[in-house]
């Protein structure tokens, strides 16, 4: 595992300047990933957050190669590149080892750009996807997505009268792209940053296609004060709502089991996106996320053995 | 042949319509003339009804619509004859070819044509002899040739051979000859005019 | 030079091989699927050194094409119809990029209701995508254009499609004449890319504001304006090594014609033989074959259309102002600042791939000699085949 | 940066210049400052790792030598994170 002092070499990969707002965890992600792939790297962005706030013309805070193209290509433009990459070597018209890397919301990866993403990682194509999890469309103004947790309040599931946010569980990524027989697959936080980026070391030096799931609180979106960006990640796995665990060629593992029993209560309750969770006639919604979550834990352990 | 020669191959989806009338729009080319060679298109699976296209010339063709007024009809299964519309357009001085046991005079009778010109020969008789198999489309090929005088028998051997040679390579030589055959015998057996 | 029986799919694929583009992307799609097969065959066998990205849809097709490009690749694909719809959203994408992709086109109606035959619908649908957009009248021209289009869209910077109709071409073997391989390699060139992500760390892509959004789109529009000559010179360049005279159009029998019939595909051909048959007759009547709709070659088309009495325009789609189809409609507005304008008519036809044979045509010129005539048109835009 | 006429601009919309987001200084957005104090400063990295706007400054030796006030939006995560109470955040004053 690399030291911080060895992270910081990279620092400037990914410039100061960009807009994202006070307190996001898209660019603390980008940062870390980049600290460990170094500037032999190109990205390739889906249209979202990360994307608009990184390359308003003519500034660009990449210090790497970068390709956008739309909303729903991260995948399948970067699918190009490495078709590129792999005929160009070949004819010794590019020289040295590259990694590709995508970088997408939970909107471009778990949702609109989800064709894109099985097509690529079923073709095999040689690239680390990652998706920066804030769990909603943060881009056009937090519309649920199909990673929205169950019970929140977005735009476009509301807490109402009638129905109190989002009724749906969350879709399960890892699962979904581990089944597709990816070599290796891997759920982050930010808040652990050596788990992290032991991941992105893994995932790059994996040949084939490898996706990691990172969650990425949003204080607009989650609505919690900016400086309690990586307290609210840490909280997220302590609770068991998004366990730390890597499936590698089909075998899973646990990479961290919390020490003590934390309900998803507390959790919730540091985000003003649950908040109408907390009256009596909602607090059964609480227990059935708690149920969910347990349900989760208890099938993840299960699979790691 | 200075005009465009259009003509219209009718059988069912899987007899080789399409395949004869590329093969043997290709075998006109090799002699130096020009072709059209298209199938009808449709959702037409196995065994439905399929037609089949081939315009020829001596200069470049242009025509790039539909050929309703062919100067041959070749059928291929005479199933069809009850079924399909196969005369329909064809030249009051065309040609009409029907692979059938029948002969030229019953068929006149049965098509109604009056001043079309009619052969017949039994291809299916001849695959079965000699490939041990219903396909029509090859001997179907010799008899088109003598009766239209667009090629010449050594013409059109010496392109099927070397076509179903690259097609059948690594099969034996028995199923080329046995096809070469089968189109010399229909050459030699159409009957009609 | 290889003399070959080839249907219009097989033309392409061929041009394909002969290009040995670096990356294709493709997905098959009705009736171009043969194209994306053939190509695919010759990877499988060793004939090009073309890394094939088989992708899950057309969406991923261009967006994989726009990557590769990006990545300093040379880039071809191929789809029709509803694949080139599905494309729609990223064709401006490259267009803006001036990633120089080729897409060989078949052109083929769109849904609903759900047809796989020819018409111009999708090709026209994406005509304001930035795209230079040729069409091909037969499989011969299918195979000269798919060369000529690495040439020009590598020297505009822009994307092209070149496209053939559906069944009518795409599945209708014609003799081709064909280039030795060698000799396609040297007209085309080896490809240098304008800019890589393998080259410079550099951003493609950017959010590109109200500051300046606008001129970058001006760019765009100026390398359209300058594609016009680039695709006579490089139609020059072809003629004078192999012999083929293309360009922007064919202009046949134009020169004392009174009428002109304007028309692009596979319907040129058969409106060339009814021309010759009603020249016998001594009508004064010509063809002016479209090859390119993309530029719209405005300044030219007006010099040679402008001396006609009239102008009668076969569109095989339709443009859904009511003003008629997208030929007509273009160039009505182009001859308006004409010096002298001709008369002008246009027939909708062979939509969801409604055969047009020599009969009507001919009706559509002899009714044009009595606009003529009359020298009023009473129905500017009128259906061929359709029952009333 | 002065705006450019569409014809001195490079093609396609590409950014040439890698980084020079740089020159956009997202400084004044902050309403907190963070203040740091180096004597409490252990040098773990923390903020340097949790920071968004690459705004923790640390020099080859791998050691923290300050907060680069250019980029820095005054998010608070730094302070949050510091475990030894190196950073606080002070209302900004303008």
């Amino acid at each position: 595992m690399p030291s911080l002092k060895e992270l910081s070499k990279n620092a400037d990969l990914f410039t100061g300047g960009h807009r994202a707002c006070s307190g996001c965890a898209g660019p603390i992600v980008i940062k870390q990933v980049l600290s460990v792939a170094g500037p032999q790297t190109i990205a390739s962005l889906s249209t979202g957050c990360m994307e608009v706030v990184s390359t308003i013309y003519p500034y660009t805070a990449w210090n790497i190669p970068y390709i956008h193209v739309a909303f729903e290509t991260a995948a399948s433009a970067l699918s190009g590149v490495e078709a590129a990459y792999q005929v160009l070597r070949r004819k010794g018209k590019v020289k040295g080892k590259w990694n590709l890397i995508a970088f997408s919301g939970d909107g471009g990866t778990y949702d609109i750009g989800f064709q894109g993403l099985s097509g690529a990682v079923e073709r095999g194509h040689d690239f680390l996807y990652v998706c920066y999890n804030n769990e909603a469309y943060m881009n056009t103004g937090i519309q649920r997505s199909s990673a929205t947790p169950r019970g929140a309040h977005t735009t476009t599931s509301p807490a109402g009268t009638v129905i109190p946010g989002k009724k749906q569980f969350h879709k399960n990524l890892v699962e979904v792209i581990a089944a597709h027989g990816a070599p290796y697959v891997a759920q982050a936080i930010p808040s652990n940053w050596a788990d992290f980026t032991r991941k992105v070391r893994k995932a790059l030096d994996t040949e084939g296609p490898t996706v990691i799931d990172i969650l990425a609180p949003c204080p607009l979106g989650w609505r919690y004060p900016s400086n309690k960006t990586i307290e609210v990640a840490r909280l997220a796995v302590e609770c068991k709502f998004w366990p730390l665990y890597e499936v590698e060629n089909g075998k899973y593992k646990l990479n961290y089991r919390p020490r003590k029993e934390v309900p998803v209560e507390e959790w919730l309750r540091l985000q003003g996106r649950f908040a109408h969770l907390f009256t009596p006639e909602n607090e059964h919604i609480i227990k059935e996320i708690q149920e969910g979550v347990d349900r989760r834990w208890e099938s993840l352990l299960e699979k790691c053995g | 042949m200075t005009k465009v020669f259009e003509i219209r191959w009718h059988g069912r989806g899987g007899q080789g319509a399409k395949t004869a009338a590329l093969l043997f729009g290709n075998a006109v080319m090799s002699t130096g003339k020009y072709l059209q060679a298209f199938p009808e298109y449709g959702p037409e699976r196995m065994g439905a009804p399929v037609q089949a296209f081939n315009r020829l010339s001596d200069s470049q063709i242009s025509l790039h619509c539909g050929i309703k007024e062919p100067d041959i009809v070749i059928i291929l299964d005479p199933t069809l004859l009850e079924s399909q519309p196969v005369t329909k357009g064809l030249k009051a001085e065309g040609t009409i070819i029907v692979n059938t046991l029948l002969e030229p005079k019953e068929l006149r009778e049965k098509l109604n044509l009056a001043t079309q010109k009619i052969f017949t020969v039994d291809a299916s008789g001849i695959s079965r002899d000699l490939l041990g198999r219903e396909l029509p489309n090859t001997p179907m090929l010799g008899a088109l040739t003598k009766v239209s005088d667009i090629i010449g028998l050594e013409d059109l051997v010496k392109y099927a051979k070397k076509k179903l040679e690259k097609k059948f390579r690594g099969k034996g030589s028995g199923i080329v000859e046995g096809n070469l055959e089968a189109i010399k015998k229909a050459y030699n057996n159409v009957r009609g005019g | 030079m290889p003399i070959r029986a080839l249907t219009g799919n097989e033309a392409m694929a061929e041009a394909m091989r002969q290009i040995n583009p670096d990356v294709v992307a493709a997905y098959p799609i009705t009736p171009a699927t043969e194209i994306v097969q053939l190509f695919a065959s010759f990877v499988a066998d060793g004939c090009v050194d073309t890394e094939f990205v088989t992708v899950e849809s057309e969406h991923s097709a261009i967006a994989a094409c726009i990557g590769a490009s990006g990545a300093g690749a040379r880039v071809m694909t191929s789809t029709s119809s509803q694949g080139l719809a599905l494309m729609h959203e990223l064709l401006y994408v490259a267009a803006g990029l001036r990633a120089p992709i080729v897409i060989c086109e078949v052109n083929r109606t769109l849904s609903s209701p759900i047809n796989i035959h020819c018409d111009h619908s999708d090709t026209m649908g994406s005509r304001e995508a930035g795209w230079i957009q040729i069409f091909a009248e037969d499989a011969q021209e299918a195979y000269d254009l798919t060369l000529q289009a690495i040439k020009i869209s590598e020297e505009v910077l822009l994307p092209i499609m070149i496209s053939t109709d559906a069944f009518i071409i795409s599945h209708c073997m014609q003799r081709v004449d064909m280039l030795e391989d060698s000799e396609v390699q040297k007209f085309i060139g080896p490809y240098k890319a304008a800019y890589s992500l393998f080259d410079k760390t550099i951003t493609i892509g950017p959010l590109d504001l109200q500051d300046y959004y606008f001129e970058h789109k001006r760019q765009e529009i100026e390398a359209m304006w300058k594609t016009a000559p680039v695709i006579e010179k490089v139609a020059q360049e072809f003629a004078s090594k192999f012999g083929r005279s293309y360009g922007l159009f064919e202009a046949y029998k134009t020169e004392d014609a009174e009428q002109v019939i304007v028309a692009c595909g596979s319907t040129c051909g058969t409106t060339r033989v009814v021309i010759d048959n009603l020249r016998e007759k001594g009508i004064k009547i010509g063809l002016l074959k479209l090859y390119a709709m993309r530029p719209f070659p405005h300044q030219k088309l007006k010099e040679v259309l402008s001396k006609a009495k009239l102008i009668t325009v076969l569109d095989r789609s339709v443009s859904m102002s009511t003003m008629g189809g997208p030929v007509y409609i273009e160039l009505r507005s182009a001859l308006y600042d004409a010096p002298k304008h001709p008369l002008l008519v246009d027939y909708i036809y062979g939509l969801g791939g409604r055969d047009i044979d020599m009969d009507q045509i001919t009706d559509i010129a002899l009714k044009g000699e009595q606009i003529i005539k009359d020298n009023k048109v009473e129905k500017p835009v009128q259906y061929v085949g359709l029952r009333e | 940066m002065a705006l450019s006429s569409w014809k001195e601009l490079p093609i396609g919309t590409i950014i040439t210049e890698p980084g020079n987001a740089r020159e956009f200084k997202t400084g004044d957005w902050r309403s907190q400052r963070p203040i740091w104090d180096s004597e409490k400063c252990i040098h773990c990295l923390f903020c340097f790792i949790y920071c968004p706007d690459s705004s923790i400054k640390v020099n080859e030796e791998g050691k923290m030598t300050g907060i680069d006030l250019d980029y820095c939006k005054g998010c608070g995560i730094c302070a949050e994170e510091c475990p030894k109470e190196a950073i606080h955040m002070e209302i900004e004053k303008r």
